[in-house]
Formats: structure tokens, C-alpha cells, sequence
């Protein structure tokens, strides 16, 4: 047909451009479902689906709890929201907003016991939100006033993490912990304890969360890795990072792994309830991948359009965790237009509340830079607290002469 | 074309470009390099242009990223991989210390890996914790790696060109709150005329020499100036490179000046600093009026954003160094 | 029955010491078989078990060829002793033996295509021996003589790698390069190349090993991820390093894995070659765990009799590589006694070639200090080296007066 | 029992003994530290007397031994965690950095994290590549730990105790080519009566310093004892912690002998004997007669076993190095 020899054609580049795995070959794009194994108790309709393993712990919610779910989904919501545009007036350095996480996180806190530990990454607003965090400690965080300087003994909530991957191990070695203070197995509901990891779907590729895995599994260690896959790590979709959907990772560290849908919050209650009992009873870790999507940018840094297309965004805001919870529970009579209301209007006092906080929010004493880098004296610490402080006398005396 | 005005963010990405179009070897390697362009924008459009298999986003493993570098060097491919930022080069540890650091030596010079670690360094953006390290001392220590900082447009140019042609590898570091100034950049002139590794006096002066690198730089020459107004003569070296240490042009001015500061962002023990104290001391004993001052980040964990400024070395901190300096 | 409160008895230590899992519990004792997943194509008897999918590669086989395998397999165990022996003699300062894990390596070395490459960790003298290394090029970095110095490019076989988990990064490197360079999937033979990555059951714990699962997976990269799970990390058993089975990892990351007798030079072979093909034809990544033990101690400094018992290392000497092998090939009328002779002759010549060599080994040159650091000049290593010579000079000077 | 003989290495087994005895929360980790007691044997026994559940053999990954001990810290524990060798601290380093230097101050102290990592470190024993490192600069430069090193079996057994009850992280050195040398050790005398973060002047002199710690201690007292022989006197300073660094004790003696040699296995570049060197002579410039003389590991990687004793700073090097701070 043609005299030109096809092969001699050097590829552009000198590459052969077709060495890329399509990433949609090997992973259901972004906007796909969650696939036959999700489990999922509210479609994004707002109806029910039986589960036979799981309707019997949702079931035993009361109709308080039941609202209860949703003040938290909604006051999350506005709360995330204002930090948003807090960030935006620029009162906060960064926010890494939670929208559309709002049910895997409020059902997965939820599910935790007092005496369990949650060790969140950065995002974790809404389990920070059920362990009783005030959320303004956050805004704190975001605001450079302090680097997140909550007592997790208190909360049963542990440091935001930044570093991709270091609290999955860190989450494993407390769950040692409980193992080692005999607090698994005992059938003692108010001892027996169990620790959350969180880890997002960028996250799994990180050794120390594989690392974590291991451990967990040869130790039969009571935590539950908890795995947002809101399908984007910054701009990098989940093809990128596995080319096997997450939950199936368990399996070949010697423990389940399940995914659930994120954006319901019952299934995420139930599931994380499940996990968490197994592990609290000795049975060991599990790993659940809760299918969502990250509705926002990244961080208030990031522009999103740069990578991926609104119509993604549109298929999802469908799937809306709110929207499906607030039907049903409207449609099975759970709650009504006044308590609706209510949670509005209560919303509303709590984004007032957070932004004249965060206004008035004092700056930091300059001796944090210097007095909690150790327990005990540190002399070069010390010279320089002594340095500094003589410094900054001089500008004073400088300034008062 | 002559030169131009440009900022360090796009005199990199253009000085990736030529080096991608010179060398179908060049590949860029990095967390959201691709279509994002990487979070500061620095290989915008790269990807656009040279494909996927040429920038490539890599899942989310820093120690894989170094590693695949690394065999992809092995390979023959010349990789400049991207590391988010400074706090995120630590899982890569052990890949830069273990093998990037020692193939070569280890192989008696069979094995050459040519691959150049980007990271924008520093504070002074105002970030969370892990975003504003300085953390040079950690690779100046391990010998085997070269070291770099660019600190203005022209050289961000030309220096990030030569570090991919060197067959070393080099860590390559951006200042991170300067990638956005601007300077007269000249696009046409070859990479190859300057020297990555020797010291650059950007002002000179006669009372005290000021030695620094990236982003310090602009702080010791706006100081250097507010000095003048003083009667004071600065002269203000960009050590350009800290391994190897031109420490030649170092003392060549402290013989001059008897006097020496050194400013860094990062903690002042165990580091360049106090290499560089130690170095010109033993040169100079004779010549030196002064102990050599290090002006530095505190000796503490870089402190959250609202205590930045009283972190961060600054033109008066500086002034102050010199004034310690002068006083002897 | 008793009037002492059991629930108040302290437990020892302050610990429940209940809370470990028992190794035996979750993977079957190191002296087990690797259970029915194995491919196994030679019993330990000898007699040749049918398979259906690498028949066709064993029948594949010349007698020449086959007759080659056991050269290799006996000469390098004959090299391997010898250097056993010559450590015990303080002529090596280290040696970690392979005896046990010939076939593993002999078969999965011969599987490899001249344009194929392995990265090794510290004990593949059998895979080295398969790409044409000179055994001295080991004894010479056992001996601390260098540190490894040959040239990989010339036998693709990269440097022995010490830092567990190093060199699957970097042959996963090497593969994406293979991509790159339009060496996969052309369907020319002398082309399309691919990458043995060395592990062993240890080092699947550690997070490197785990994130070259990841990227191999994600850009479906031409490697074969090749695991010796000789039963023992030093001192732990496979137990300490994974809960699951090895070859179970690999699903999670979305390749195939499979279990095959490393005692089995014919099921090494054949498996190695079927996963080569694969990765070179484009079909992306595996891993293959080569269920086979470690006869001698960990190194020449280890002293197995602290942590495993005598009568495991006897099942395993049941399970021998060479004998099963030898009685197949006898049997079959491959070889004969004769050729049984000859190779027992070439190996004695080996051992004695190579106890000469080492003895007689040059010490190396000081300037290695120094000299290859950088491959451009560096200032300090030449200042340094200026420092070294003057002072080294200072001796001579010294002595000579 | 009074003072018996011992080895460091049984000296540190008593050590972690007494402590885990005193305190049901110190627990071990480590690689082949069970049944085996680990590769130098240091936690010989210790599983056997205190279970599985308090000497752990983990699993194959540092990064994973490190993170689960801070875990085990935050639950309250107190862990010791064994790295098998210097080289393999790399893949624990981000843990180290990012996680066990920086959770008290990210927290403003509501999280203590008492961790103490031993670390075999140094050469000399004939080892292959990644078994002889000497890396304390990575670590001294890490602001939120201390780093100590002890060097010999009296001190390995009261310092390791300490460090179990210190409230900080500490890098705990141990000189392993001299785990088997002997000497006194009162195992009845409390631990809490030292002060692990303050220098011993083990020998008394009038002409020259040497500061040194870990495995160069006894190289420098054998160079002190030839010195003597040709009549000049040194005095020797052992460090024990080189963060915090006593630097009192360091200027005490320079004040009075006038002359300073620093004396360490890693090399010289950006090390702990620069900011030895530049901390001194910003103290003591007026009376220091000559600058300070590093005597170090050569600036490279570490070489091949049968080029070590010609890396290794030894006896000859440091009397070389008292020759040249003598000359000024
Ligand atoms: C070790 C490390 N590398 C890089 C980063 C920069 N970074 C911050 S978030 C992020 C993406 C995380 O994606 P994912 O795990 O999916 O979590 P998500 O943000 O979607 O919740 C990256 C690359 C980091 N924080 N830590
Ligand atoms: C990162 C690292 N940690 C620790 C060691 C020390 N070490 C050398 S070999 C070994 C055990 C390896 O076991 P395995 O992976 O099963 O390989 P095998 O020795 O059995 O061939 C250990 C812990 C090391 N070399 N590298
Ligand atoms: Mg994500
Ligand atoms: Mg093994």
C-alpha cells in the first residue's frame, strides 16, 4: 500500500507511545458506581435496601440516634463550609474541605465506642465533628496558630496527619497497645477498645500504609483501616494509584477488606460498626473502603478544572449524602419539617459561631516556637530561647529610646 | 530573542522544555506533574507536549518515585523527579542515601545514575506544617549527591539544565516563596556557559562577606543595601551549589573582609552553616577580625505560619549578624 | 471451687499474655508442604508430575538443556560451599549461603532471555551464575575487596542489593524503561525484554517491596516479581512477615501470583518462563513465590540453633533439589553416570579454582576511597584526597628516613 | 554486688533488664530480637523472662517498627526499638522526622512520645556495604531528639536505663565494634545519679582537647597515652550526648588548653564536628591558638572492609590531627 517501512518510523519522541495503561482499562472511572460489591442501605433515591448481614445494627438505632445523624451530616456540612469561605477572605492559610464525605465519616465516628481511637490524615473534619472535637481547634490549625494541639487522650481523636501514611502505623501500634493493657476480647462492652486508621485512596500506595497492613495482620491487631476513596488524590484519579479496586488489598495481608458506599451514612454506620466489634473482640483488622467522591478542590489551593470535568462533579452531586439521608427519613416519618428547621437554624448559629471565632481567634505566644520542642531542657533550645529573646528586647529598647 | 522578564516558576518549566527537547531521555517523574502541571504550575503543560510516558503522574509513594527514578536511570533515561514538597522527601530517604547516593561509587564507576531530585524548599508561604523545610543538611551530609539551589530567574534557567546534563545526581532545590519574582531571564544563551557548582558574588563589598543560598539571597542583598545606607560594605555571595562548597570563593572574600555571616533558613545545628564556619575557620584563621556568624532558622521544628516571620531569618536579623560580626 | 479472684490476678508483667497471635495459627509450620496451590512438576522422589499448563514448556527442553540445568545446579552449589568454607578459613569476611535454594534460582536464571534483567538481593549466587557472572565478581564483595563491582549492563544483572526491598523499586524502574524504550509487546523475540525483581519472604513486610507492587500494577510494567520464601527471615519465621500466604499478595495489587516449588528446578523453570513471557508480551506484572528453605544459617554470623529446630532442616534435606533432579534425569535415561562423574569432576575444579582465587586476590586500590564518589570532580573528595595522600605520604617519608 | 567486669553488650542486656523490671510499660521491638536476642545479642534472654508480648520480633519493615512504636508511646508504653544496623535506619526516617522528633511541639506537649532507638553504629568490624555507618549528623540535626552514644560497658548500663526514662525520643548509639570490650560496671549504682546529657572529661590534660564519643573514646584515650610518652598531654573529653551538646564542658577545657581536635568516623562534611567547630570558636575565638582540627571519616561513602582501616580515623590520625592544632 505505501513504500514507507512502518517500522523504521521512529515512535515520536523516541517512545513508543502506547506503553500507558489506559487508566479506564484497569479501574472503573471515577464517575462509575461502586460496583456489585459495594454495600449500600439508602440508594441515592433515599430507599432502603435490606442487607442481611447489616440491617440488624442499623435497625437498632433509635429515632434520636437516627436525627442524630443527620444534625451531625448537616452541621459538618456548614461548618466545612465556612471554614471554605474563611479561607477564602483570608483568615485561614489553607482549607481542605470534607464536602461530600460528610456520611462515611459521620457513620464511621459514629460507630466509634469512648474508648476507641480515631487517628485521622487531614480532612477528617467529620470524625474529628463525632469524637467531641470543637472544630475550631481545627480552624486553628488551618489558621497557622498552632499545628493541631489537641490532646488525642482526651477525644479519643489523634493528631491530623500530614505525611501521607504515617498514622496508619501509628494507629497500629496503639491497637498493640490495647492488645498489650488486655483490652480485646474481653466481652467487656466499656474495655474492650479498637483503633481507626484513615487513609485516603492516594494514600494506599504508600509503604507505610502497606507496612501498616502487614503489622496489623501478623499481630491480629484490633484496627479498622478506614479508606476514603473519593477518587481523586489531588489531581491523580484512582487508576493511578491501583490497579485493583482498594478493598481487594486486605485479602492478600490475611483480613477482609469491604467496600461501602460513602456517601450513605447508614451503611457506613453499620459497616464500621461491624468492623470495629470484630476487632474490639479480637478478631482482628479489616479494611473498608468507603466509595465516595470529593466534591471540592483538593485544598482551597487547588483548582480542580484543570483535571477533571464537571460532569463527573454533576453525577455525583446526584449522590448527594444529605439529599438521600433527609428523604428517607422524612418518608419513614423519622423527622419532620420542624426538626428540619431546626437543624437549619442551629447551622446557621454554628457558621456564625466559627467565623467570629475564627476572627477573634488570639495569634500564638512566640514561645511555642521554642517551648515544647522538648519535655526536658535542651541547651541549644535554650540558647536560642535566650538569643531570641534578647533580639527581640533590643527592638523594645530600640523602640522605647 | 534576547532576554525577558520571567518568574523562577516559568524559567524552570522552560528550562525543563529544552532540556526534553535536547534529550529524549529527559523524563519527568511526580506526584500530579501531569495535568495539574505539578502544585506550583512548574511543569505546566509539559505533559501536553511530551505525553504520558515522558511526564509522568506517579502514584502517591515517594520511595517508589526515587526508586523507580533510579532504575529508569539504569535504564538510560535521565529522570528529574518532582517531590511535592521539602517535608515529603523523607519516605525517598533510604532510596537517596542507600542507592542514589552509592550505585556509582558501589559499582566502582560501572554504574552511572543521572537523576536530578527537584524540591521546592523553604517558608514563608504561610502553610501547615511539612510545607516549609529546609532540610539541606540531611544530603549535604551524604556525599555522593550534589546539592543546589537556584535563587533567581536567570539562574533557574540555566542551573536546572545543567543539573540534567550532569551525570551525578543532584538534588535541585527551588525556593519555594520566590518562584513567582520576577528578573531578566536570557533564553537563548547555553546552559553549558556557566559553572553549576562555583559560587556566585551577586554585590561586593569591603567590611563583611555574607554567604547564602536560595531563597536567603534576596534577603542578604536587600540587607546588603540597607547596609550601604549605613556606610557599610556587604559583599553578598550565592554559594549556588553546597555540595560541592566553592569554599574557594568563600575565603577568597573573607580574606578580603576578615569577616564572615552565613544565613540560612534552616536550624543552625549540624549544618551548612556550621560546615561552612568550621571550613573557613580552619582557612582563615589569620585572616578572620571575627568568629564566623550563622544567622539561622531556630533550633526547633519549623513553628506553625502565624510564627513564621519570627522564624525565619530577615533583612534585621541579618543586620544583627553583621553587627556581631563588626563588634569584634 | 477456688476463693481466689481470677479477673483480679495482675497478669504477669502487667499484660495479658494472651493477646499474641500463635504463628502456627495462621501459616502452616515452615516444615509443611506449600500446600495444594503449589505447581509442583517433580516430586521430592523424583517422578514428574503432569501439568496441563507447563508441560509444553519443560517438553520444550533439550536433553542438552536439561542436562545443563544440572550442571548449574551442582556447580553452584559446589561454589557455594566452597565459600562457606573459605568464611569459616577468614578468607571472606561474610558469605550468605543459597545451599537449598539452587533450583529456585538455576530455574528462574534460565528462564531469562539474554535482554531480560535481574535484580538480586544478597543471596543470588545461582541467578548469578545463570547470567554468566564470574563467581569471583561475589567472592570479591564478600570478601570486601569492592562492594559489588561489576557492570550490570553487561550480564543484566544489576548489583547485589543489601537494604531489603531496595531493588524491586529500581527493577520496576528498569521495566517502565523496557516501556519506554518500545521493548514490550512487539512479538520480536530478541526484543522484547523483561525484569526479574528479587525478594524474600522477609522482605515482603517492607514498604518498598509493597510500592513496587504499586507502580508495576499501575503502568503494568514487564516485571516478575520473584520471591524465595525460604521459610525464615534470619530468625522469624514467615508467620512474623505476613498473616496471608505470599502469593496471595499480588491479587490485591491486580497481577496474578503463584506459588511454585522452589525446590523444583523443572517447575521453577517452566512458571519463570510462562510469567516472563507475560510480562514481555505486555500483559504486565507477577509474582511468583518460590516455596523452598534455607539449608545453612542465615550468614556465616548466624546460629540457627537459637530459633529452629534440627528435625525441620531434616524434612527439608527429604525435599533436596539435586537429588530429586538427578533421580528424574537417571531415570528418565537424560544422563548418565558417566555425565554424573564429569560434573562432579568440573566441580571440584571450580572449588579449587575458586579457593585459589580468593586466596590470591589483589587487595584493592586505596584510591577506590575517593575515585569513583562522583563521576565529576567534587571539591571536597579531592581535598580530601589530596589530605589522604600527603598524609599516607608522610609514612613513607617517614620510614624512608 | 560491687563492680564486676562486663561487656558493653551485656552491660546494655543488664541495662534494658533492670528497666523492664522497673517498669511494666518498657517493651522491645526489633528485628530477630526474641529468640535469637538479636544479631549482637544485646537482647539475649529478655524474650524468654518477659514474653512475646514485651520483646516483639516485627516484621521485615523499619518504617513499620518505628511507627508502631510511637503507637505503643501514645497508648502510654515505652518502647525500645532495636534497628539492626546503622544502614537500615534509612527506610525509619520519615517516621523518625516527621512523627517522633515533631509530635511533642506539633501538640504543645500533650503528647510525650518516650522512644529510644538503638542503634548499632560504626565500622570496624569487617562488614559489608550499609553495616558501618556512622549517621548521627541525620539526627542531631533533627531538632525534638536527643542523640546519645555510649561508649563503654560502665556507661552502656546506667545510659540506656536513662534514656528508657527520658520523656523525649532518643537516638541511642551503640559502638558495636566495641560491644565485646570489657571493663567495670557497678550494676547496684542507681542510674538516675548521671546526668546522660552532660560530657565526661575521661582524661585530664593541659595542651589539647579531643572531643570524641562513642567508638573513637578509646582511639582517642590510646592517642592521649602515646602523646604522653612524648610528653604532651590531652585531654579527653567524652560527649555521651551530642543533643544537647554540653557545650560548657567543650569550652571549659578549650579555655584552658587553648586547642581543640574533634575526632568522629562520619565524615567530616556537615557533621556534628562542624557545629563542634563553629560553636567553639564563636565562644572561646580570644583563646583558641589554633582553629579546630577534624579528625573524621574521609568524605565519601563508606568503603569496602579491606580499605576500613584506612577511612577509620585511628590513634596515628588523631596524634596527626594534635600535630597540626600544635603547629599554630
Ligand atoms: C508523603 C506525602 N507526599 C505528598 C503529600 C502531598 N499531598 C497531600 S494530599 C495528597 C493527595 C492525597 O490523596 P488521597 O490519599 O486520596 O487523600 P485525599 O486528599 O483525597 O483525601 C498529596 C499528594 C503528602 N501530604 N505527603
Ligand atoms: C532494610 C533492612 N533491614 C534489615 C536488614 C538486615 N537483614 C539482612 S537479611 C535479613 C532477613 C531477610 O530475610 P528474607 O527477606 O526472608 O531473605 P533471606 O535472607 O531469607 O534470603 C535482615 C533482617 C537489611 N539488610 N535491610
Ligand atoms: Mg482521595
Ligand atoms: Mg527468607
Amino acid at each position: 500500500m505505501s513504500d514507507i517501512d512502518v517500522a523504521a518510523t521512529p515512535p515520536v519522541g523516541g517512545m513508543d507511545h502506547h506503553v500507558s495503561v489506559d487508566p479506564a482499562a484497569v479501574e472503573p472511572r471515577a464517575a462509575a458506581d461502586g460496583g456489585p460489591d459495594m454495600v449500600q442501605l439508602l440508594t441515592p433515591e433515599g430507599e432502603r435496601i435490606p442487607h442481611a448481614e447489616y440491617d440488624e445494627i442499623v435497625d437498632a438505632l433509635s429515632h434520636d440516634d437516627l436525627r442524630g445523624l443527620y444534625r451531625d451530616l448537616v452541621l459538618v456540612r456548614r461548618f466545612d463550609l465556612e471554614a471554605t469561605s474563611l479561607q477564602r477572605q483570608g483568615e485561614l492559610g489553607l482549607w481542605a474541605s470534607l464536602l461530600g464525605q460528610e456520611a462515611a465519616q459521620i457513620g464511621a465516628g459514629r460507630a466509634m465506642r469512648k474508648q476507641d481511637h480515631a487517628f485521622p490524615g487531614y480532612r477528617e473534619h467529620g470524625l474529628a465533628w463525632a469524637r467531641g472535637l470543637d472544630p475550631m481547634r481545627l480552624i486553628a490549625m488551618y489558621r497557622g496558630v498552632d499545628k493541631g494541639a489537641w490532646d488525642p487522650a482526651e477525644f479519643g481523636f489523634h493528631s491530623y496527619t500530614i505525611v501521607i501514611g504515617n498514622q496508619s502505623l501509628l494507629g497500629t501500634g496503639y491497637a498493640m497497645g490495647i492488645q498489650r493493657d488486655g483490652a480485646v476480647g474481653t466481652g467487656d462492652d466499656a474495655r474492650d477498645a479498637a483503633v481507626i486508621a484513615c487513609m485516603g485512596d492516594g494514600a494506599t500506595a504508600q509503604g507505610d500504609n502497606n507496612e501498616a497492613f502487614v503489622f496489623a495482620g501478623v499481630y491480629n491487631s484490633p484496627v479498622v483501616f478506614f479508606c476514603q476513596n473519593n477518587q481523586w488524590a489531588i489531581s491523580e484519579p484512582n487508576a493511578r494509584q491501583t490497579r485493583a479496586p482498594i478493598y481487594k488489598r486486605a485479602d492478600g495481608f490475611g483480613f477482609p477488606g469491604i467496600r461501602v458506599d460513602g456517601n450513605d451514612v447508614l451503611a457506613s454506620y453499620a459497616v464500621t460498626t461491624a468492623m470495629l466489634d470484630r476487632a474490639r473482640s479480637g478478631d482482628g483488622p479489616s479494611l473498608i473502603e468507603a466509595f465516595t467522591y470529593r466534591m471540592a478542590a483538593h485544598t482551597t489551593s487547588d483548582d480542580p478544572t484543570k483535571y477533571r470535568i464537571s460532569a463527573e462533579v454533576e453525577i455525583w452531586k446526584l449522590r448527594d449524602p444529605i439529599a438521600r439521608y433527609k428523604r428517607w427519613l422524612a418518608h419513614e416519618g423519622i423527622a419532620d419539617a420542624e426538626f428540619f428547621d431546626a437543624i437549619e437554624q442551629e447551622a446557621d448559629e454554628l457558621g456564625e459561631h466559627v467565623r467570629a471565632a475564627t476572627v477573634g481567634m488570639a495569634d500564638p505566644e512566640v514561645g511555642d516556637i521554642f517551648d515544647q520542642v522538648y519535655v526536658e531542657p535542651h541547651q541549644q533550645v535554650a540558647d536560642d530561647k535566650a538569643t531570641f529573646t534578647a533580639y527581640q528586647a533590643s527592638f523594645e529598647t530600640a523602640e522605647g529610646a | 530573542m534576547a532576554t525577558q522578564k520571567s518568574t523562577i516558576a516559568k524559567a524552570l518549566n522552560a528550562g525543563l522544555r529544552k532540556a526534553m527537547e535536547n534529550d529524549p531521555k529527559v523524563i519527568l517523574q511526580g506526584e500530579d506533574i501531569g495535568k495539574l502541571g505539578g502544585v506550583f504550575r512548574i511543569t505546566e503543560h509539559l505533559q501536553k507536549d511530551f505525553g504520558e510516558d515522558r511526564v509522568i503522574d506517579t502514584p502517591l509513594a515517594e520511595s517508589g518515585i526515587m526508586g523507580t527514578a533510579i532504575g529508569l536511570a539504569l535504564r538510560g533515561y535521565r529522570p528529574v523527579v518532582e517531590i511535592q514538597f521539602d517535608g515529603f522527601v523523607y519516605p525517598a530517604f533510604d532510596q537517596i542515601v542507600s542507592q542514589l547516593s552509592k550505585l556509582h561509587s558501589r559499582s566502582r564507576g560501572a554504574i552511572k545514575v543521572p537523576v536530578v531530585v527537584r524540591i521546592p524548599m523553604g517558608g514563608g508561604i504561610g502553610a501547615v506544617e511539612h510545607h516549609s523545610e529546609s532540610n539541606e543538611a540531611y544530603f549535604a551530609h551524604t556525599l555522593g549527591l550534589r546539592v543546589v539551589f537556584c535563587s533567581n530567574p536567570e539562574d533557574a534557567y540555566w542551573m536546572i539544565q545543567q543539573a540534567i546534563e550532569c551525570d551525578d545526581p543532584v538534588i535541585f532545590y527551588e525556593p519555594k516563596r520566590r518562584y513567582h519574582e520576577k528578573g531578566e531571564v536570557d533564553f537563548d544563551a547555553p546552559a553549558a556557559s556557566r559553572d553549576l557548582f562555583s559560587a556566585h558574588v551577586v554585590r561586593e563589598g569591603t567590611d563583611v562577606t555574607v554567604a547564602c543560598w536560595g531563597p536567603m539571597v534576596k534577603v542578604c542583598l536587600d540587607a546588603a543595601a540597607a547596609a550601604e545606607a549605613e556606610g557599610r560594605s556587604l559583599e553578598v555571595i550565592d554559594l549556588r551549589s553546597i555540595s560541592p562548597l566553592d569554599i574557594e570563593a568563600i575565603t577568597r572574600s573573607v580574606e578580603k573582609t576578615g569577616r564572615l555571616v552565613v544565613a540560612q533558613e534552616a536550624p543552625s545545628f549540624v549544618s551548612v552553616g556550621s560546615e561552612i564556619a568550621a571550613m573557613v575557620t580552619e582557612r582563615c584563621f589569620y585572616s578572620l577580625e571575627a568568629p564566623v556568624i550563622r544567622v539561622a532558622g531556630w533550633n526547633t521544628p519549623y513553628p506553625a505560619s502565624k510564627l513564621e516571620e519570627l522564624y525565619l531569618p530577615d533583612l534585621d536579623r541579618v543586620l544583627d549578624g553583621v553587627d556581631r560580626a563588626l563588634a569584634y
